[in-house]
C-alpha cells in the first residue's frame, strides 16, 4: 500500500540519488593507463597458470589488467563482459565459458570499440580479433595416436574399447580435444569407443570411469583434462583393483590432455602413459599480438611463427571463419622427457 | 411479523469418529426473527452451523433455503443464498486492510474493470457506520483489537442482499456497551426483514434479543420454544438435560491434607486474585464459560504460558515449573482440552504415547529404552485403563475418541502427578466411555491424587466433583459443596452464566 | 470516534494520556515499519552511494543505463514468483522452464552450423510457442499442486530437476545462437542511442520493458479483483473461501502466471544473450527468492507489494554491477548476496514476530479482568451474595 | 469385513519403495550387460554411501519437521577446508602452484576432528535461526548453502586441491576385502541410526516433535533443543560425507557435493519421509538412496546418454512423489 509517508519516503530517496549523482561525475579523468580486461571461465590450476601468463606479460609492458571469473556461468560472463564495458577498457580478452553465447558480449563491446581477442578457447558464430589457443585438435589426435599404439603392442592389431572422459561440450576446446581423438579413431573401425561427459567435474570422472570399468573390459582411458580428471581416475582404478603401472601386466592405457602438475606427476610415478602438454603458460604472447594490432596499428601477417627454444614452435597462424587464429603445438609427454623445465607443469 | 419460512433445516445427522455429533436435527427460521440455538458444549450447534454453511458434509438430512432444497451446501451457494456466518473465532486476512477484509471476494470495480479503491474505502466505510463503527478502513487489520475484529467479521456479513445472518458467540469478547451497540444494531435489522440465528451460551442475551430458542442436548433435538413462554430456570433445564443419567460418585476418600495450594495467583488479562486449596483425594470442579480464566489458569499452573504474581504449592514446595517438563518432575500433570492438538501424537503407536512422559525412569545412559521395562508399563495401563485396542502397536490416531483419552489418561497417570488437572476431559467422547473416565477419575483420586476438573458441563461436575468452584471473568465467584442442597446442575449452570455477578 | 475501548467511563482521563503515548509511539512504528517494508529501495540507495564512493566508474551513464537489463530475466521471474508467495506457495521450477523454453526455442530457430535443430522456424511463431508452451507448465503445476494435493515445494522441485534433465536431453549441442535481429528485439535490442560525453550510449529495449511489466504486475496485483483475491488466499486461505473466493483456481492462475513469466523471461534472456544453452538459468532460483524476500514478499503469504519486489530485483542489479565494477571475487559476491538473504528473512521472522507480540499486548491491555473498576464490582457483588 | 486382504494390501504399500527397488533390479539385470557382475554390485553401493550419509542427516531434519538444505554446502566447505588444511604449499608457492593449501600441512586426524566440529557447529547455527529465531527454515538453510559455498570459493580460489594424505582418504578407498570400507561405514551408520531411533528417547523426541511439535511439549520434551539437535546431526554427517566424499575422488574442488541437496530430499521422500514431519524411517530414506543408486547405475550401464539419466531421474522423483501423495490419501480408506 502506497501511503503519502511512503511517497514521501520515495521522494527523498530518489532526491538524494540525484544529488549524488551529479555530484559524483565531476570527478576528472585520472592519467590514462593501458587497460587490459580479462575474462576466465573459472580459476582452476590451469586456468590459473594462464591468467599468471598473461598478467606477467602484462606487468612486462606496464599494462593494467583486470581480471574476472565467471564461475563457470555464460550469463555471468555476458555481465563481466558489460562490467569491463563499463570500466572503459581498451582491450578485452576472452576465454569463453559458452562458446556460442559469448557472441553477443563480444558485440557489444565492438559496439563500445572495444577490440576482443581470445585466449585458450574461441568463439563459434562470432569472429573476434585474434585467438591465440594451444592447438586442442591435435592434442586429442595426438592422444588417439599414443592408444592406438598401444592396442596394436597389445592386441597385434588396432582394436579394444576406449574410454573418452569428455570435458564441458559447450567449450569449443572440449569439442575440438573429442574432434581430433575420435576423427582418428574412426580410421580404426575395431575400436570402440564409449563417451562420457563430465562437466569437468571431479565427482563425475570418478562415477564414469567406475561405471564403465566395472562393467565393461576398457583398455585405455583418455581424459580431456589432467587438471581435474587425474586423482579420480587414478582413484577409481584402485578402487577396482585395475590401477596397475605402465608396462605391466593388465596395464589400462591412460593419457590426459593439459599437462598439469598431477599429470606430470602421474607420468613421473608410471601411472600415465602420456599427457599432452598445452602451452598455457605462453598464452600471455596473445599481448604481443595487442600491441602490435591495437596500439601500433599494424597488420599480423598469416603463416607459421617460429619462437626459439619454445616448445610449441612452430606454431600456425590463419584465418579461420572465427577471426585470425594462432595455434600453439601441444607436446606429447612421457616417463622420456617429463622432467624438462620448460614445460608449464614443471615450472 | 410474517411467518415465511426463510431457513428450514431436516434430519440432520453427523457422526465423527466415536461421536453421534447431531441426530436427526431439526430446525426453522422464519423471515425477521432471531431464533436462539443454545446447548453445552458439544451439543452440536456448531456442527449445524458448519453443515449449514457448506464448511462440513453432512451425513443425512436437507437443508430449504427460501424454497431451495440443497442436498449438501457448498460455501459459495450458501453466500450466493443469503446466509453469511461470524464465526466464534474470526478469521480475519491480516496483512489486509479493513475495507480489503469486508469486501474481500466481491471489491467494487470501475468501468474499467479495475477495483475502485475509493469506492471500496467509501463502501467500506458505509458498512461499519450501518454499524455505528468508526474504524480506520485503510489501516491493515492485523493492528484490531479482538472486540474489533468480531465487529469486522459482522460488517462483512452485512451483503446488500443477506437474509439470514448466523452469529456463533459473537459477544464472547465483546465489552458490555458494544453489545448494547450490536444488539440495537441487530434490531434494526430484523425490522428490515434480516434473519438471526444467534448462538450463545448467555441466557441474559437470549432473553433480551431471541424470538424463539431451539435448544440442543448431546446431538439431539430438545425442541424449540418461544422465549416468552420460558423463564431462565426452565431455559437451563431445558439445556442440561435429565433424561441421561450422568456418573454419580458416591464415596470419596478426601483427607485433610492439602495438596495444591494456591494463593492469590493473578494473571493480568487472564486470571485475578485466585485462592484455591486442593486436598489429597479430592475431586474438584472448576466451570466457567469459555474466556472466564479457568483455562489459563490450567495453563499457567501447567508451565505453558506464564503463570503471573502470587504463590502456589504442591506438598508445600512451591511450584516453580516454567515447562511441562518441569511440572511433571513437580508433581502437576494436565490433560489439555485438545487432545489433537496438546494430547497426543496421532502418527506413533499406543506404547509411545504412553511413556512420553517417563521416557527418563526407563532409559540407560546412551538414551536407549528398556523394552521390557516400557512394554509393562504400557501393558499394565491397557489392562487397568481398559483401553480397547488391536495391539499396544497400534497408531494412536486409528482409536477412538474415548480410547485416545485413556491413552492420554495413561501418560500422565505414569507420571504419578500429586495434582492431575483434567481439562474437559470428556469431549469428543461417548457416553460409555465417558463412564470409564470418570471411574478412573475416581480410582485416582482414591489412590490420594488431588484431581482439578475444569469443565463447563454442569451436570458432570456435580456428578463427580466434591466441590465445584464457578469463575467468572478472571475471578473465583461462587463455591458448591458436595451434600448442600444448592448443588444443582441448574444452580452450577446458572452462576456460569454470571448470575449474582453485576457490574 | 466511537472506537471500541474496554474502560468505559470510568477511566476516560487516563485513555488521554495513555493515548497520547501510544500515539508517539504509534509514529514511532510507523517510521519503523516503513524502513523495514521498503528495506530494498533502502538498501538500493546505500549501495548506490557505497558503489559511486568505491568506483568513480559507477555513476557513468553506460553502467547506470545497463544495470537493470542485465535483471530484466531475473525480475521477470520474480514477478512469477511474487505472485506464487502471495499465495503462500513456492514455484521453484521456473528456472527450469525458463531453460527448457529458451533453449528449445534457440534450437528451433537457429541454423544447424550453430548448434540448431534446423527447422528454423521463423521469429514470432517461435514467440508464441514458447509463451503457449510456459503457460501450458504452468497450468500443468497448478493442477498437481491443488487436485493431487501434492507438496508445492517438492513437486516444483521434481519438475525442476526433470524439466532441466529434459534440456539435456534434447540438445544436438550445448548451445545455440544467432536467433535473429527480430526474436532478440526486445530482449537485447535498443531503443535510440544518446550521446554521453562524445561517446554514444545504446538505451536497451529491456530497460522500458521492464518498468512497463512490472507496473502491469503491479496493477494486476493491486487494482484487478483477481489480484486482491491472490491477497485474500495467502493471509488466510480459510477466510479467503468463506468469502466464497475459488482458492484453487486462484492457486492454478498464479502458477500459470509463474509459467507465463519464465517464458517471457526465456524470451527476454535468449534475446539478450541471442542464444541460449542447455545450462541457461541454472542455480537462478536462489537469486529469485532472494530479491522477492528482500522486497518484502513475506513467506507467510499476503504480504508485500509488487513496487517492493521491484526494488528487490534492483537491488539485485545494482549489487552485481556494484560490485563487479568494483572488482570484488565473485565468490564474495555470492557471500553476500547470501547473507543479504539471510538477513531480509530474519526481517521477516522479525516482523511477523513482532505484529504476534503486539496483538496479544494490545488484547491484553483491553480486557476487562484485571481493572480495578471491575474488582470493586466483583467485591460488591460477592458481598450481596453472602447477604 | 475382509480384513485379510486389506492386510494384504496396506502390507505392500507400506513396503511400496522396495517392492519398486525390486522390479527395478530385475529389470537391469535382464536388460543391462554385466549388471549383476561383483564389481557393478559393488559400484552400485559404492554409489550409495555418500548420499546415504547426507539423507540420514536430511531424514532427521525432515523427521523433526524442517529442511536441511544447508547440507551440500556443509560438504563443499569442509572438504575445501580439510584440503586447505592439510595443503603443505601455498597458493603463493609458485606461479602455477597446483596445491593452494594452507601450507600448514596439519595432521588428517586433527584434521578430522575439525571438520566434524565444524560440521556440528554450522548445524548448530542453522537450529538456532529455525528454533530460537523462528526463521523460516527453507529459506534459512538455503541461505547457508549460498553463503557456506561463497566460503568455499574464497577459500580455495576455485582451484583443485589434490595433495590429500593417504591416512585421510582411508575412508575413501580403503577396502575390506572386496568390500570398500566407505560402504561398510555407510551401512553401519544406517543401521545404528535406523537402530538408535527406533529405541532411544532422543527418536521419540524426534518423532514427537515432527508429528505434533506442541503434544511434544505438553508431554514433557523440548520441541526447540531437539531440532537444534537434529541439525547438529546434519551436520555431523555432512562433514562424515565430505570426508569420504573427498577421499574417494581425492581432490577438493568448489563443486564437490553441489547438487547432492535435491538428491537426498528426492531420496528421503521416495522412501517415504513426510515432508510435514514424523512420518517414516530411516530405512525407508536408505531404500529410496538405493532406488536413485539402482537407477543411476543401470542407466549409465545400459550406456544410455547421461543427458537421458538426468531426466529419467527426474521423471521417478516425480512418479515417487505423485504414489507417495497418493498413498497416503489411499491408506485411510483402507483402514477405514
Amino acid at each position: 500500500m502506497i501511503g503519502k509517508t511512503t511517497l514521501w519516503f520515495y521522494a527523498v530517496l530518489s532526491f538524494s540519488i540525484i544529488v549524488l549523482v551529479s555530484g559524483c561525475n565531476k570527478k576528472g579523468d585520472e592519467k590514462k593507463v593501458f587497460t587490459v580486461g580479462a575474462l576466465h571461465p573459472e580459476m582452476n590450476a590451469f586456468h590459473a597458470a594462464i591468467k599468471n601468463s598473461v598478467d606477467k606479460r602484462a606487468e612486462e609492458k606496464g599494462w593494467k589488467i583486470i581480471n574476472f571469473t565467471a564461475g563457470v556461468s555464460a550469463e555471468k560472463q555476458l555481465d563481466q563482459m558489460e562490467n569491463l564495458i563499463a570500466l572503459g577498457v581498451d582491450v578485452i580478452l576472452v576465454c569463453p565459458v559458452d562458446a556460442k553465447s559469448i557472441g553477443s558480449g563480444v558485440k557489444k563491446a565492438r559496439d563500445a570499440g572495444i577490440p576482443v581477442y581470445g585466449v585458450d578457447r574461441s568463439t563459434v558464430g562470432t569472429p573476434l580479433n585474434m585467438t591465440v589457443q594451444a592447438d586442442n585438435e591435435m592434442g586429442g589426435r595426438q592422444a588417439a595416436e599414443g592408444a592406438v599404439a598401444f592396442l596394436k603392442e597389445k592386441y597385434g592389431e588396432p582394436k579394444g574399447l576406449v574410454l573418452e572422459l569428455q570435458g564441458d561440450m559447450a567449450s569449443n576446446v572440449a569439442q575440438l580435444r573429442s574432434k581430433g581423438f575420435n576423427e582418428y579413431m574412426g580410421k580404426h573401425p575395431n575400436v570402440k569407443v564409449i563417451s562420457k561427459p563430465t562437466e569437468w567435474k571431479a565427482e563425475r570422472f570418478l562415477k564414469g570411469t567406475q561405471d564403465v570399468l566395472g562393467t565393461q573390459p576398457v583398455d585405455a582411458i583418455f581424459s580431456h583434462t589432467d587438471v581435474i580428471g587425474t586423482t579420480p581416475i587414478l582413484s577409481a582404478l584402485d578402487q577396482l583393483g585395475k590401477k596397475i603401472k605402465v608396462g605391466q601386466k593388465g596395464h589400462i592405457w591412460y593419457g590426459a590432455i593439459d599437462g598439469s602438475p598431477t599429470g606430470l606427476k602421474a607420468v613421473r610415478e608410471g601411472w600415465q602413459d602420456a599427457s599432452y602438454s598445452q602451452p598455457c603458460t605462453d598464452c600471455g604472447i596473445v599481448l604481443d599480438f595487442v600491441e602490435k594490432e591495437t596500439v601500433k596499428g599494424e597488420t599480423i601477417e598469416t603463416g607459421p611463427f617460429v619462437k626459439e627454444g619454445a616448445l610449441w614452435s612452430p606454431a600456425r597462424i590463419f584465418k579461420a571463419d572465427n577471426g585470425l587464429m594462432m595455434l600453439l603445438a601441444t607436446t606429447v609427454v612421457t616417463k622420456d622427457n617429463v622432467d624438462d623445465k620448460r614445460l608449464w607443469g614443471n615450472q | 411479523m410474517n411467518n415465511k419460512v426463510i431457513l428450514k433445516m431436516e434430519g440432520m445427522c453427523q457422526a465423527f469418529p466415536g461421536v453421534q455429533a447431531l441426530e436427526e436435527v431439526g430446525l426453522e427460521v422464519y423471515k425477521g426473527e432471531v431464533l436462539g440455538l443454545v446447548g453445552k458444549n458439544g451439543a452440536g450447534k456448531s456442527t449445524l452451523v458448519r453443515i449449514l454453511m457448506g464448511l462440513q458434509t453432512p451425513d443425512a438430512g436437507t437443508i430449504t433455503i427460501d424454497g431451495k432444497s440443497y442436498e449438501r451446501m457448498a460455501s459459495s451457494a450458501a453466500l450466493q443464498a443469503g446466509v453469511a456466518y461470524v464465526p466464534q473465532i474470526v478469521n480475519v486476512m491480516d496483512s489486509l486492510s479493513v475495507a480489503e477484509n469486508i469486501l474481500a471476494g466481491d471489491m467494487p470495480v470501475s468501468r474499467l474493470g479495475l477495483v475502485d479503491w475509493k469506492e471500496v474505502y467509501r463502501e467500506a466505510e458505509s458498512r461499519l457506520a450501518r454499524l455505528g463503527l468508526n474504524l480506520d478502513v485503510r489501516k491493515p487489520a492485523e493492528g484490531l483489537k479482538v472486540a474489533e475484529k468480531t465487529m469486522l467479521a459482522i460488517a462483512k456479513a452485512l451483503f446488500g442482499d443477506t437474509k439470514l445472518i448466523i452469529l456463533d458467540e459473537c459477544t464472547a469478547p465483546l465489552p458490555h456497551a458494544d453489545i448494547e451497540l450490536l444488539f440495537d444494531f441487530i434490531k434494526s435489522l430484523e425490522g428490515q426483514g434480516v434473519a438471526f440465528i444467534y448462538i450463545s451460551h448467555h441466557l441474559e442475551e437470549v432473553f433480551e434479543i431471541c424470538d424463539r430458542v431451539t435448544v440442543l442436548r448431546d446431538g439431539l433435538g430438545a425442541g424449540t420454544y418461544q422465549v416468552a413462554d420460558l423463564d431462565m430456570d426452565k431455559l437451563a433445564h431445558l439445556i442440561a438435560g435429565e433424561d441421561v443419567k450422568e456418573y454419580e460418585r458416591f464415596a470419596s476418600a478426601i483427607k485433610d491434607r492439602p495438596v495444591l495450594k494456591i494463593e492469590g495467583l493473578t494473571r493480568r488479562g487472564s486470571y485475578e486474585d485466585i485462592d484455591l486449596v486442593l486436598h489429597e483425594g479430592e475431586v474438584v470442579g472448576l466451570s466457567g464459560l469459555q474466556g472466564c480464566g479457568a483455562e489459563d489458569l490450567a495453563a499457567g499452573l501447567f508451565g505453558m504460558e506464564r503463570r503471573g504474581v502470587g504463590s502456589v504449592t504442591i506438598n508445600g514446595r512451591p511450584l516453580t515449573a516454567r515447562n511441562p517438563k518441569e511440572a511433571f518432575s513437580q508433581g502437576l500433570a494436565l490433560l489439555p482440552q485438545d487432545r489433537n492438538k496438546y494430547g497426543m501424537v496421532g502418527l506413533r503407536p499406543v506404547r509411545e504415547n504412553v511413556t512420553y512422559t517417563v521416557l527418563d525412569r526407563i532409559r540407560n545412559f546412551l538414551g536407549v529404552i528398556w523394552r521390557k521395562k516400557e512394554e509393562s508399563i504400557v501393558d499394565g495401563y491397557i489392562e487397568s485403563l481398559g483401553i480397547k485396542t488391536p495391539s499396544r502397536e497400534e497408531l494412536v490416531r486409528q482409536l477412538s475418541g474415548g480410547n485416545q483419552q485413556k491413552v492420554v489418561f495413561a501418560k500422565l497417570a505414569a507420571v504419578g502427578p500429586s495434582v492431575l488437572v483434567l481439562h474437559e476431559p470428556t469431549t469428543g467422547v461417548d457416553i460409555r466411555a465417558k463412564q470409564d473416565i470418570f471411574k478412573i477419575v475416581d480410582d485416582l483420586a482414591s489412590k490420594g491424587s488431588a484431581i482439578l476438573v475444569i469443565s463447563s458441563k454442569a451436570r458432570e461436575q456435580a456428578g463427580i466433583c466434591d466441590r465445584v468452584i464457578v469463575m467468572y471473568k478472571g475471578r473465583i465467584v461462587k463455591e458448591f459443596h458436595k451434600g448442600d442442597s444448592g448443588m444443582t446442575p441448574e444452580n452450577i449452570v446458572r452462576a456460569i452464566e454470571g448470575e449474582g455477578y453485576d457490574e | 470516534m466511537l472506537t471500541i475501548n474496554a474502560c468505559g467511563e470510568i477511566s476516560k482521563s487516563a485513555m488521554g494520556v495513555a493515548g497520547k503515548m501510544n500515539k508517539r509511539k504509534d509514529h514511532l512504528n510507523r517510521v519503523l515499519f516503513l524502513l523495514l517494508d521498503n528495506i530494498a529501495w533502502l538498501l538500493v540507495g546505500v549501495s548506490v552511494v557505497v558503489f559511486s564512493l568505491l568506483s568513480d566508474r559507477f555513476l557513468r551513464s553506460y553502467t547506470l543505463i545497463n544495470i537493470i537489463p542485465k535483471v530484466v530475466p531475473i525480475g521477470i521471474l520474480v514477478i512469477g514468483q511474487s505472485f506464487a508467495m502471495l499465495t503462500k506457495h513456492f514455484d521453484l521450477s521456473s528456472e527450469s522452464v525458463l531453460g527448457l523454453v529458451a533453449f528449445s526455442a534457440a534450437l528451433l530457430i537457429a541454423s544447424p552450423e550453430l548448434g540448431g535443430w534446423g527447422t528454423m522456424l521463423p521469429g514470432w511463431m517461435v514467440i508464441v510457442l514458447m509463451l503457449g508452451a510456459g503457460v501450458l507448465i504452468g497450468m500443468l503445476n497448478g493442477f498437481m499442486i491443488t487436485k493431487l494435493k501434492l507438496n508445492n515445494l517438492v513437486y516444483t522441485i521434481a519438475i525442476l530437476i526433470t524439466l532441466r534433465g529434459i534440456c539435456y536431453l534434447i540438445s544436438p549441442s550445448s548451445s545455440a545462437s544467432s536467433l535473429g535481429e527480430g526474436f532478440g528485439w526486445l530482449g537485447g535490442g535498443s531503443l535510440f542511442t544518446i550521446t554521453v560525453d562524445g561517446k554514444p550510449v545504446r538505451v536497451p529495449v529491456s530497460l522500458l520493458f521492464f518498468f512497463l511489466i512490472f507496473a502491469a504486475a503491479h496493477v494486476i496485483a493491486r487494482y484487478t479483483r483477481f489480484g486482491r483475491n491472490i491477497y485474500a488466499v495467502g493471509a488466510d486461505r480459510a477466510a479467503a473461501e468463506a468469502a466464497g473466493i475459488r482458492s484453487e483456481r486462484i492457486i492454478i492462475a498464479v502458477y500459470t502466471i509463474s509459467g507465463f513469466c519464465a517464458a517471457l523471461a526465456a524470451w527476454m534472456l535468449a534475446g539478450r544473450m541471442d542464444s541460449a544453452a542447455m545450462k541457461t538459468g541454472e542455480n537462478w532460483i536462489f537469486s529469485i527468492q532472494a530479491a522477492a524476500i528482500i522486497g518484502g514478499i513475506s513467506l507467510k503469504g499476503g504480504r508485500g507489494n509488487m513496487i517492493g519486489a521491484m526494488g528487490g530485483v534492483i537491488l539485485w542489479g545494482v549489487l552485481n554491477t556494484g560490485l563487479g565494477i568494483a572488482q570484488a571475487s565473485p565468490w564474495i559476491i555470492d557471500a553476500i548476496l547470501g547473507g543479504l538473504l539471510l538477513l531480509a528473512v530474519l526481517l521477516d521472522a522479525v516482523k511477523n514476530r513482532y505484529f504476534v507480540r503486539k496483538t496479544l499486548k494490545e488484547q491484553l491491555s483491553q480486557s476487562q479482568v484485571g481493572l480495578s473498576d471491575n474488582y470493586l464490582n466483583v467485591n460488591r457483588s460477592l458481598a450481596q451474595g453472602a447477604k | 469385513m475382509n480384513r485379510k486382504r486389506l492386510d494384504y494390501r496396506t502390507f505392500v504399500l507400506d513396503r511400496l519403495i522396495w517392492f519398486i527397488i525390486i522390479l527395478v533390479f530385475v529389470f537391469f539385470s535382464i536388460f543391462a550387460h554385466q549388471f549383476l557382475s561383483t564389481t557393478n554390485m559393488i559400484n552400485l553401493l559404492l554409489h550409495t554411501s555418500v548420499l546415504g550419509l547426507l539423507v540420514l542427516g536430511q531424514a532427521t531434519c525432515l523427521l523433526s519437521g524442517n529442511f536441511d538444505l544447508s547440507a551440500e554446502g556443509t560438504v563443499t566447505l569442509l572438504t575445501v577446508l580439510a584440503a586447505w588444511l592439510m595443503g603443505s604449499a601455498t597458493a603463493g608457492a609458485g606461479a602455477n602452484s597446483f596445491d593452494s593449501g594452507s601450507g600448514w600441512g596439519l595432521n588428517p586426524v586433527l584434521v578430522i576432528f575439525i571438520i566434524m566440529f565444524l560440521g556440528a557447529g554450522i548445524g548448530w547455527l542453522n537450529g538456532q535461526m529455525i528454533a530460537r529465531l523462528r526463521m523460516n527454515n527453507f529459506i534459512v538453510t538455503l541461505a547457508m548453502q549460498l553463503t557456506l559455498r561463497g566460503l568455499a570459493l574464497t577459500l580455495c580460489l576455485g582451484r583443485n586441491i589434490a595433495s590429500i594424505p593417504e591416512v585421510f582418504r582411508y575412508l575413501g578407498t580403503g577396502k575390506v576385502g572386496p568390500i570398500p570400507v566407505q560402504v561398510i561405514v555407510t551401512l553401519l551408520f544406517v543401521a545404528v541410526f535406523y537402530y538408535y531411533y527406533k529405541v532411544s528417547s532422543f527418536g521419540r523426541a524426534l518423532y514427537a516433535t515432527g508429528g505434533n511439535p506442541r503434544a511434544s511439549y505438553a508431554s514433557g520434551f523440548n520441541p526447540g533443543k531437539t531440532v537444534i539437535k537434529a541439525y547438529m546431526i546434519s551436520g555431523f554427517l555432512a562433514a562424515i560425507a565430505g570426508w569420504m566424499l573427498l577421499g574417494g575422488v581425492g581432490e577438493s574442488g568448489p563443486e564437490l557435493g553441489v547438487g547432492l541437496t535435491l538428491e537426498t530430499v528426492a531420496a528421503a521422500v521416495i522412501g517415504g519421509i513426510a515432508l510435514s514431519g514424523g512420518r517414516g524411517t530411516i530405512l525407508g530414506a536408505f531404500a529410496g538412496v538405493l532406488l536413485l543408486s539402482v537407477v543411476g547405475n543401470g542407466l549409465n550401464v545400459m550406456d544410455m546418454h547421461p543427458n537421458a539419466v538426468r531426466a529419467v531421474r527426474g521423471l521417478i522423483i516425480l512418479m515417487a512423489l505423485i504414489i507417495e501423495a497418493q498413498k497416503v490419501r489411499y491408506k485411510p480408506k483402507l483402514v477405514r
